[in-house]
């Protein structure tokens, strides 16, 4: 397959797709190797971007989708009427942040975290798909172990898991973790240095 | 701003407040006069970081009597989850009141000290990794109204394609179809889990302390992502952090940010060296005094 | 809008679009004459047919879309056909249960019932001929209602839809549930931290 038909036939199969298609997939699909099947949705990508078109080759959540160019988002959304409302509550989200970063993890380990029952959020972010049920952890009770699915990476646009910025990014900064650390303090007397 | 000072003081009076936002009683439904909050790690944060307020300061009593009068209004509709954050405040408040009314010891070596803040330490890299999540989902919002500018095309196949009709259904009878429809309608049964069941991760401050005790040296200097690269769990690496912090008070290390939420430079001292660290002005914390 | 803008414009939402968009909608969209519209769609066609593109602009009951290049006819029905080994997944099977239970319903109301999108289980059940649309229903947008198929029935192997079991022979009796809720309950006695 020369490289023009190569790209021809991802174009085509790409068009017809209605989640991200992984290059293994295209690769079986087009009795290629994985790789030229890879490097050809990349050149197309770069392409469509050079070329200012008003669609994007995207890769999210482990495959190649056609998305519309985010500078044209005020026109799709206009014809699309699509519904943005879905926000999620801040309970939610940063019950989503931490089984991003901490899965898989058990609703407990969570509630235990955030101090709070989470059952309610958990359910939520299982029923809109952003989580998933990916085991059971060892142990008494066998509790549930949830991460987070395809469709979350979707979401965010990311292409992996490990994507995601990370965590010690959000970390306060010393100063902040100093401070803490004395308003913790189980002694009121303090030793030694107080600046 | 870049002062003197050689180790990560105690108390920093002139540190500016650093609650980068201030959310009005979201989730817990009660404001208290004060000290306006969302959900008890918010409060708990707010109150052990306010220099204007100490801990002792802070009475329960209006914030039991806020909570109350909040519970007369909607006596009906109050979750569950509201009376359980209002009791953890509570209880976590009646902690701190009961940790500072103790009375501690005179003086205690450095060894004895960190035992008795292993519990402690525990709470405050919970708040740590909690500020950390709360700040994740800050990033994942900005993320997700990113990707949702661009809309995927999911039309699927243009009319008159042969699909070999492959029967997709095989194997399905009517019951199968049932229980499906149950499955999707029916509102899913929650099982309850005992908190019994949680595992804990275990990595301690002293342990960690010890560890980098031997390592440091080795590496002089390091960056704490570095430092902190190899490690699995969120906890640990907060659980290093925290062992830094008291290493720094041990002035066995000096500890260097370029700028908030840079990453932490990490620089092992002899005694000789940190003198003349400190004589030189090499110190990098974002402290004033 | 210059014509850049406009091309970027209309292959963003015709990206989007399901059904064919007539220029004149396209034209009220994006605030431009239809003819200018009209004649900026035909050489977006011209400009993907020229640079051999695996995908067209067509020209169909009226309207532009996207759809797949006839010589690669192959790539895509190999890449339809792909599962032929396949069952439905748990979301379609859901998804046609709800049709089967609750017709006529509108995708809105499946989807509001299975708590995600399931435009495309939609599309995926109604290739497959299982479920079509019978109707719309009356109110804003008035959104196309659907219900199952004779090939449904047929493959189900049941003659009427009526025949479909009613789920409440499927609930559990009120002595399970008990017994269930019982088998939940956390255990008495410290079980401690399991490490």
């Amino acid at each position: 397959m020369t490289d023009e038909e190569l790209s021809r036939a991802l174009e085509a199969v790409l068009l017809v797709a209605v989640e991200p298609v992984p290059p293994g997939l295209l690769a079986e699909l087009l009795e290629e190797p994985a790789e030229r099947v890879d490097a050809a949705c990349q050149r197309l990508a770069e392409g469509y971007l050079a070329a200012g078109r008003g669609f994007v080759l995207a890769k999210v959540a482990g495959g190649y989708r056609f998305q519309t160019h985010p500078d044209l988002a005020p026109y799709v959304e206009r014809f699309a009427n699509r519904d943005v409302s879905h926000r999620l509550s801040t309970a939610a989200l940063e019950t989503l942040a931490i089984v991003a970063y901490r899965q898989p993890v058990s609703r407990a380990q969570i509630s235990n975290l955030r101090g709070v029952n989470v059952d309610g959020v958990v359910r939520l972010l299982e029923q809109r798909g952003y989580i998933e049920a990916v085991g059971r952890a060892e142990g008494p009770g066998q509790p549930v172990l949830y991460g987070t699915t395809d469709l979350f990476l979707e979401r965010l646009g990311l292409d992996r898991i490990d994507q995601l910025p990370p965590v010690e990014d959000f970390l306060p900064g010393a100063e902040v973790a100093a401070e803490l650390e004395e308003g913790l303090r189980p002694t009121a007397g303090g030793v030694g240095d107080a600046g | 701003m870049v002062g003197g000072a050689a180790r990560i003081p105690r108390r920093c009076p002139g540190v500016r407040h650093h609650r980068g936002r201030v959310r009005y009683g979201r989730a817990v439904g009660y404001v208290v006069a004060t000290p306006v909050f969302e959900g008890p790690v918010d409060l708990l944060l707010h109150l052990v970081t306010s220099h204007e307020v100490d801990v002792l300061d802070v009475p329960l009593a209006p914030v039991v009597d806020a909570f109350l009068a909040e519970l007369a209004g909607h006596r009906d509709e109050m979750a569950l989850d509201t009376l359980s954050e209002f009791l953890l405040v509570a209880a976590i408040l009646l902690e701190l009141k009961s940790q500072r009314l103790l009375p501690g010891p005179d003086q205690v070596d450095d060894e004895e000290e960190l035992v008795g803040w292993e519990e402690r330490d525990l709470l405050l890299g919970r708040l740590l990794e909690c500020r950390a999540y709360a700040g994740a989902a800050d990033a994942f919002v900005v993320l997700s109204e990113r990707a949702a500018r661009s809309v995927p095309r999911e039309v699927g196949l243009d009319d008159g394609f042969v699909v070999h009709a492959p029967d997709l259904l095989a194997g399905v009878g009517p019951e199968v179809l049932a229980q499906a429809y149950l499955r999707a309608s029916a509102e899913r049964p929650e099982p309850q889990v005992d908190l019994a069941h949680v595992t804990v991760d275990t990595v301690t401050v002293s342990e960690t302390l010890v560890e980098l005790v031997e390592r440091l040296p080795r590496w002089g200097r390091a960056s704490f992502r570095d430092l902190t690269a190899h490690l699995a769990t969120r906890m640990e690496v907060i659980v290093h952090f925290l062992a830094l912090l008291e290493l720094c008070k041990l002035g066995k290390v000096v500890l260097g940010q370029g700028e908030t939420f840079g990453d932490l430079r990490i620089e092992w001292v002899e005694e000789e060296r940190l003198l003349a660290a400190v004589g030189a002005g090499g110190l990098v914390s974002e402290y004033d005094g």
